[in-house]
């Protein structure tokens, strides 16, 4: 096997385990940290084939890993921004109750 | 400007810092075991019992001289309930010669005193005062804290070493109380004698 | 010969090294390099709180300690066997794997910042390309280390001072890292020994340092302020305030994991004064051309004590904030002043005249911080706070 | 395949389990930090210092004390009486466990075609700045732009609502 597969066996699992948690978990905030978890295997991803590709100098991969790692962290502002909101309408972040379009 | 403050705050400190090291007056802490300030005169930690000495500088009448005579004032005033009195069975005369009862057990925990000085204030026998020695640590937590009626009996010179002023207006208050007392007992006396040379006048008129 | 002892601690850590096989050699220097980081700051610590505990004594016109040696400069040995020898207690709720874990992981990212700071010339661990961007980095774990300590206590001083600590280190990381880009930018580097080399340079005599420039010197008071607050010292000591939450999230902790606490919050101390000296005040470089011969490592280790000694004199002299104005003065004062100076620094990189851009950043700077600050003073809240809480 | 890589991949995937496994909300934050800090590793691995460093700062120094003070914000540290997992939980795992098998087949059915070792890329700090003012100056500034607006959503979303405007 060659590193490359081994880095995208690594990432894909990850992902798996984010999916995974953001489906099963009952916490608005653990949905988001599984959300955070793909997102950071996406960035293995990127910088693996980044390295191993043909052109690492032109950096491509390793920019988009920094650009996402950017996004993650505004991505994760405002959804944490979003949980307490609705925890102080809902008092509640279980997921499970939340299920009434009421405000 | 903004932050001046801070500039004159650490130019003070700056000043506090190489001035301790040239005038020594800055010094105001001393190096307590070894050197001391003497207490002052209004200080106070915990209570005693006072006793009368007959001779002056003898200890070893101190049961006899205390001037506690358990009326259990101070023990219900005690807010945090640190004073323990047994009352004597018998009585003896006490500095008027007026026969009183007397503290059989008179202890107080001063681990739970808080030092408030109500139990002075109640006293109306001037028996217990505040005394200013500090130092009681112990390794006994619960016994050595504990202080019974001999640890607490300070004689009336003691008192007038650490409260002068203080112990010289009670010594004048308990005279003056004492003189009354025996105006009293005078004026009673005297006044029973005219009685009886009245009666006995009375009896002498009838007779003649 | 000078040359030799400038060097003397790189040729000892190469001849201890020489001892071994070559393929081995590599490692063995930098575990022993690693290593004498390891002794070297704890021993400093000592020191550094016989010198505190003198010098705010001296300042209080106290003596200080002076029973344990001479000059109780034995005292911290004291204090080292006193707190090995007692009890190690843990709350019964405690959740004792994180509260654990705290203690180490704070000193471990303390250490860490080290790695990349050149403490002389040729004296460095790793020479990083992104070194600053390490250093801070291992500072952000910091962060996560006081969380765990104060959560897992279970006590609602230590979360309340976990909570103020967290608040207070995001807020002021943002101005620790602006104030240091401006460097960046100067430099065009973010390895410290090219920080450290575009320094060591004179003119007349007179070094290179940051600080002899206008944004240099704003942001050097920047980064001094970001400073204290990152590494709680007084007078942002509020996540320890002991007056109203005892002694924050360390409260919980004694015996050897309080001493690591303490041992975190001096090697902190020690790292950030570190990198203050390496980014604005020429790292080991001398302070005049005449002095260079005096070695590297010397300069560094005075450089660094003297920010010790400024750390412990603001302590004896400031009061500690109140949190809204611990929070205010970083959003609404030293962030834009930061942002300000950003633009300061880009206009002197580009203006050609010498004497002109000296005159036209400082008076920007000073424009702006008079202005500011007088806004800041008049607006000042007075009356009646209200609290947000999250129901 | 080296021992690091091995070690690095025990780490972060006992991470991530345990982030998604752990009962209490706290636990599984400071969990996926491991995860996080794991991830970093692996950039460090393949040689992309400044991707690794950039990681640590935002994911352990910003992500996870949002993340922890999120939960502590929302009381979220108790464990809930009727389990942490949801009810349609079976469902999500399959979903999970599906989307894995495929994406394993197509990386070990495609494993032969990719690249082997290549020489290692050297790339400065200088670099990076350089590509990010040329190259991506647009996607640099619209990230800029992002970033405020999210700064300021995420506080007016989190900011209370005044009384009689709901």
């Amino acid at each position: 096997m060659t590193p490359l597969a081994g880095y995208l066996l690594v990432a894909a699992l990850l992902f798996s385990i984010g999916l995974a948690g953001a489906l099963t978990r009952r916490n608005a905030i653990l949905v988001l940290i599984g959300i955070e978890l793909m997102l950071n295997a996406a960035n293995l991803n990127l910088i693996a084939f980044w390295r191993y590709g043909p052109h690492p100098e032109a950096l491509t991969g390793m920019m988009f890993a920094i650009f996402s790692i950017a996004v993650a962290a505004a991505e994760a502002a405002v959804g944490l921004g979003l949980v307490i909101s609705i925890h102080r309408h809902a008092k509640t972040t279980d997921l499970d109750q939340m299920n009434r379009m009421k405000g | 400007m903004l932050g001046e403050g801070i500039l004159k705050g650490m130019a003070e400190t700056a000043r506090n810092f190489f001035g301790s090291y040239f005038s020594a007056d800055r010094m105001t802490t001393v190096e307590y075991p070894e050197q001391r300030i003497a207490p002052f005169e209004a200080a106070r930690v915990f209570p005693f019992l006072v006793y009368d000495a007959k001779n002056p500088g003898d200890a070893a009448d101190w049961e006899a001289g205390l001037r506690c005579v358990a009326c259990q004032i101070c023990e219900k005033e005690c807010p945090p309930k640190c004073i323990y009195i047994e009352k004597s069975t018998g009585k003896k005369p006490d500095a008027l010669g007026k026969p009183q009862f007397y503290p059989a057990r008179f202890d107080i925990d001063i681990s739970v005193c808080m030092s408030c000085q109500i139990c002075v204030e109640v006293c109306p026998f001037e028996a217990i005062k505040m005394d200013t020695e500090f130092e009681l640590s112990t390794d006994d937590r619960f016994g050595g804290l504990l202080l019974d009626r001999k640890q607490l009996a300070k004689s009336n010179e003691y008192y007038h070493q650490i409260h002068l002023t203080e112990a010289n207006g009670v010594d004048a208050r308990l005279a003056a109380e004492k003189a009354k007392a025996e105006a009293k007992t005078k004026a009673a006396a005297g006044a029973a004698a005219a009685k009886a040379t009245s009666i006995a006048a009375a009896a002498a008129g009838e007779g003649a | 010969m000078i040359q030799n002892l400038d060097q003397i601690l790189v040729l000892l850590q190469h001849w201890l090294a020489s001892f071994l096989p070559a393929a081995w050699q590599g490692a063995a220097r930098a575990f022993i390099s690693a290593a004498a980081i390891v002794c070297v700051f704890p021993a400093l610590f000592a020191v550094a709180v016989w010198l505190e505990r003198k010098g705010l004594g001296r300042m209080q016109n106290r003596l200080g300690p002076n029973r344990v040696g001479p000059y109780g400069l034995l005292q911290p040995i004291a204090d080292g066997i006193k707190s090995l020898t007692k009890e190690d207690i843990v709350p019964l709720s405690a959740d004792r794997a994180v509260h654990f874990l705290a203690p180490v992981l704070l000193v471990v990212a303390a250490f860490m910042g080290f790695a990349v700071l050149p403490m002389g010339r040729n004296m460095v661990l790793v020479d990083l390309d992104a070194g600053l961007l390490f250093y801070y980095a291992m500072g952000a774990s910091s962060e996560l280390a006081v969380f765990m300590a104060g959560w897992s206590s279970r006590n609602k001083y230590s979360l309340l001072g976990a909570m103020r600590a967290v608040a207070q280190m995001i807020s002021y990381e943002v101005v620790l890292l602006l104030s240091s880009v401006v460097v960046v930018m100067m430099a065009g580097s973010l390895s410290l020994t090219k920080i450290v080399e575009s320094q060591n340079q004179y003119t007349w005599g007179f070094p290179h340092w940051y600080i002899f420039t206008p944004w240099g010197l704003a942001g050097f008071i920047m980064y001094a302020i970001a400073a204290t607050a990152e590494t709680n010292r007084s007078p942002f000591d509020l996540p320890e305030g002991e007056s109203e939450l005892v002694a924050g999230y360390h409260t919980e902790y004694s015996g050897f994991k309080f001493a690591l606490f303490f041992l975190g919050e001096y090697v902190a101390m020690f790292s950030i004064s570190g990198l203050g000296t390496t980014l604005f005040l020429g790292g080991w470089s001398a302070p005049f051309s005449f002095l260079t011969w005096i070695p590297s490592w010397i300069w560094f280790f005075s450089k660094l004590m003297l920010s010790i000694f400024v750390f412990i004199w603001m302590r004896g002299t400031l009061p500690r904030l109140r949190q809204d104005q611990l929070m205010n003065f970083a959003w609404k004062f030293v962030l834009p002043m930061c942002l300000l100076n950003l633009m300061v620094a880009a206009v002197w990189r580009f203006m050609d005249n010498y004497w002109l851009r000296w005159v036209v950043c400082s008076a920007i700077l000073l424009l702006a911080y008079e202005g500011l600050g007088m806004a800041e003073l008049r607006k000042k809240n007075i009356g009646p706070r209200s609290y947000r809480y999250v129901e | 395949m080296s021992l690091v890589f091995y070690l690095i991949t025990a780490l972060t995937v006992a991470g991530g389990l345990a982030s998604m496994l752990l009962k209490n909300t706290v636990h599984c934050a400071l969990a996926v930090t491991v995860a996080f800090a794991g991830l970093a590793f692996f950039f460090l691995n393949l040689d992309a210092q400044f991707a690794g460093f950039a990681q640590i700062l935002v994911y352990i120094g910003a992500v996870a004390i949002l993340v922890v003070f999120a939960i502590l914000l929302t009381k979220g540290s108790e464990t809930p009486k009727d389990g942490v997992f949801s009810r349609t939980w079976l469902s999500g795992l399959a979903i999970a466990a599906a989307v894995f098998a495929m994406l394993g087949w197509a990386i070990l059915h495609t494993a032969s075609m990719l690249p082997g070792a290549t020489p290692v890329p050297t790339v400065t700090v200088r670099q990076i700045g350089q590509a990010l003012i040329g190259r991506y100056v647009l996607p640099l500034e619209i990230v800029a732009v992002l970033l405020t607006v999210a700064l300021i959503g995420a506080v007016i979303v989190a900011m209370h609502e005044k009384e009689g405007t709901k």
